[in-house]
C-alpha cells in the first residue's frame, strides 16, 4: 500500500491522520498542497523528519516547482520524483490510499 | 450517449474500504461515499465502511436536518447494517462487510459506539491500520 | 498494468483534476492501460462542455475529451451526481458518457489499481 | 439595513449556499434590505437550471430563483467565474443575471454589511 | 467586528487562526461543521473554554440539531441562535469576518 | 440576460480587506481573491490584501508552474504594488493600498520578507487584529 497526502499540513489534519494510520515501511507520497511538508524549517518539520526515518518518503517535483520551492530546501530523507514516478511507486507498491 | 462499456468482473472478490473523514452536511462527501458503498453492493464484494476523523460525526445518533433543510441521511446507514447483516448470514455468499469506527477519533471527540446509529467494531489506529494495509482498493470522499 | 481513476473535483477549483490527467498521461506513456476515468461528486463538471477558461488557461474539459480520443479512454459520468450538478446529454463534452456508480465498483474490480484524486 | 451577500460554493457539496439562503430569507423576515446576492468562485453553479437533484431533496436553484421572484432580489453571477465552469446564458436559471466582478465591490461600498458564505 | 467559522476545529486550522488574529471582546458565531467547537468533552474543549472567556461566544442551533448535538451537550459560555439570531448579531456587531 | 442594476457609489469611502488564507494552485482561491483585488482598483477604495496562514504562499517567488501545466499568476501580484504606489504618489485620490503578511504564519513555513514577490509589510497577529477590526468589508476567498 502507498499513500498520498495533497493537503497543506498546515491547514487540515491530513497528514497526522496518514501518519497515525499507515503502517511502518509504507511509502508516502506528498503532491499538490502536500509538498508543503517537505520543506525545511518548517513548524511541522519535525513531524516530518522523524516520518522519513519510518516511511520511504516522495514529493511530487512539477508541484515543488509550481510553488516555487527548490529542490535544495526540500528536507533530507524525501525523494523527488514527476508524473512517472508516481505511476511507478503506484504499480510497485499497490493499492493506493489517497488522504484526501 | 456513447456506447455503453462493461468490464467482466465475474469470479473476482476484492476488499474495498470506504474512508470517510469528513463531517456531514457542511460538505457532501459524506453522502455521496454512502451511495456508492449502497451500490457496490450488489457486485458482492467485501467492503469495510471506515470511519475515521470527522467522519465519525457521519453516524451520530439523533440527527434533525428539518431547520438547515437538507436531507437527513443518517438513517441509511441502517441499509449498510442489513447488508452486512445479509452477507454475515448467506453462507452461499463471499462477501463481509465490516463497519469501523477508529477509537482515536471517537475519543476525541467525546463519543462512544453508544453514540451510534449503527453497530460498529471500534479499533485502535495500529490495528486499523493493518485492516487498511490488507486492502485491494481504497476510496475516499 | 491496468489502472482505474477516479476524479472528484471539477476542474480548475481544485488541482485534483489537473493531477489525475497528468497521471494518466503518464501511465499510458509508459505502456499501461487506464481502463475507465470515473468522474464522481463535483467531478463531473469535468464534463461541462460549456466551459471556456481564459486563452491563457489550460481548457480541462477539451484536454480530457483530446486524451480519450487518442487512446479510446473511457471517461464515464457518474448519473446521479451528474443531475444533482446540472450535467446532461445538452452539455457534455466529446468524449465522456453518462452511467451508472456501478461502473466506478466494477473499474474497482477489474483494474489492478485505483487512484483517486479529489479534495 | 442594507446586506450584500456573497456566495463562494455550488449547491450541495458546500452547506454554503444553504446558509447563505437562510440568512438572506430570515433577514428579510427581519425588515432588512438585501441589495444583492453575489455567486463568485464555484458559487456560480447556483444558477444552472439544468440542475436536478433528486425528489426528496432540496433544489437550491430554484429556492434561490423563487426568493428572487418573490422579493425582487438581485441575483449576480460572475462572468468570469462562470464562462471558466460552463455557466452561460443557455443554462442560466431564471432569476439570475451574469454580470462583472466589479458588481461585488459595488455591493461592498453600497451595503452596510458584506456576508461571506463559502468553504 | 463580528467572526464566524464555518469549519471543524479537528480538520482546519480555521478556529486557531481566528482565534489568534481576533481582538478580545469581539463575538464568535460556529456555524456549518464549526458547530463541533461548541460540544463538550473533546479534544479542543479547553481551547474554546478559554476563548469563552475572552469572546461572547455563539452557535448556530439549526447546525448543532441537523449533526445530532443536544442543547445540554453545548459548552457553557455559548449562546444557541438561529439564522434570525445571525442577522441581528451582524446588525449589531457590524463588519463580518469569514473564517473560511 | 436580466436588466443590469447599478448602485450609486459616488463618494463612499470604504476600507475592504482581502483575507488570503489559501495556498496557490491546489485550490482556485488565490487566483479568483486576485483577480477581485484587480478589479476593485477601479473604484478607488482602501484595501488591506492580507496573507495568513497558507496564503503567505502566494507570493513566494520562484514559482514556475509548466510542469503541472497551470497559469503562473504569481507576477500578477506586481500590478497590486503598482496600484498601492499609485494611490500612494496620487494626492487627488483618496485611495489607500496596503499589502501585509502576518509574522507568526511566515514563521511557521519557514519564511522572511526577502521570499516574497512584492514589498509586504510584515505584521505580528495582534497588529494585524486591529487593522482587520478597523475594516468595513472583509472578502474572504
Amino acid at each position: 500500500m502507498i499513500h498520498t497526502i495533497n493537503k497543506s499540513p498546515f491547514e487540515r489534519n491530513s497528514l497526522d491522520s496518514c501518519l497515525r494510520l499507515s503502517e511502518k515501511g509504507s511509502p508516502i507520497l506528498l503532491l499538490e498542497d502536500g509538498v508543503y511538508a517537505a520543506t525545511k524549517g518548517t513548524s511541522v518539520s519535525g513531524t516530518v523528519g522523524t516520518a522519513t526515518g519510518e516511511h520511504p518518503m516522495f514529493v511530487m517535483g512539477p508541484d515543488l516547482q509550481a510553488r516555487g520551492i527548490a529542490e535544495d530546501q526540500v528536507m533530507d530523507g524525501i525523494t523527488v520524483v514527476d508524473y512517472g514516478g508516481f505511476v511507478d511507486l503506484v504499480v510497485e507498491h499497490g493499492t493506493v490510499q489517497s488522504w484526501l | 450517449m456513447s456506447e455503453e462499456i462493461e468490464f467482466d468482473t465475474a469470479g473476482i472478490t476484492k476488499k474495498f474500504m470506504y474512508v470517510n473523514r469528513k463531517a456531514p452536511y457542511g460538505t457532501i462527501y459524506a453522502l455521496e461515499v454512502l451511495e456508492a458503498v449502497l451500490i457496490s453492493a450488489a457486485f458482492e464484494q467485501h467492503a469495510a465502511i471506515v470511519f475515521i476523523d470527522d467522519g465519525v460525526y457521519q453516524i451520530k445518533k439523533g440527527q434533525d436536518t428539518a431547520a438547515i433543510n437538507m436531507k437527513n441521511f443518517s438513517k441509511t446507514y441502517g441499509i449498510i447494517e442489513m447488508e452486512k447483516e445479509d452477507a454475515d448470514e448467506d453462507e452461499d455468499m463471499d462477501m463481509v462487510w465490516r463497519i469501523i469506527v477508529e477509537k482515536e477519533s471517537m475519543e476525541a471527540r467525546g463519543l462512544s459506539a453508544d453514540d451510534f446509529v449503527v453497530d460498529v467494531e471500534v479499533l485502535p489506529s495500529a490495528e486499523l491500520a493493518k485492516v487498511m494495509a490488507e486492502q485491494d482498493v481504497v476510496i475516499s470522499g | 498494468m491496468k489502472f482505474g481513476i477516479l476524479v472528484n473535483e471539477g476542474p480548475f477549483t481544485h488541482q485534483a483534476s489537473d493531477s489525475a490527467y497528468q497521471f494518466v498521461k503518464a501511465a499510458i506513456e509508459k505502456g499501461h492501460q487506464v481502463m475507465r476515468v470515473f468522474f464522481y461528486y463535483d467531478g463531473v463538471n469535468n464534463a461541462n462542455k460549456l466551459s471556456a477558461p481564459q486563452s491563457d488557461d489550460r481548457n480541462l474539459v477539451k484536454m480530457w475529451g483530446d486524451l480519450a480520443k487518442e487512446h479510446n479512454l473511457d471517461l464515464v459520468v457518474c448519473i446521479a451526481a451528474a443531475l444533482r450538478r446540472g450535467i446532461v446529454e445538452d452539455n457534455l463534452a466529446e468524449g465522456f458518457r453518462i452511467s451508472g456508480l456501478g461502473q466506478l465498483t466494477e473499474v474497482g474490480i477489474a483494474a489492478d489499481r485505483l487512484v483517486v484524486f479529489g479534495d
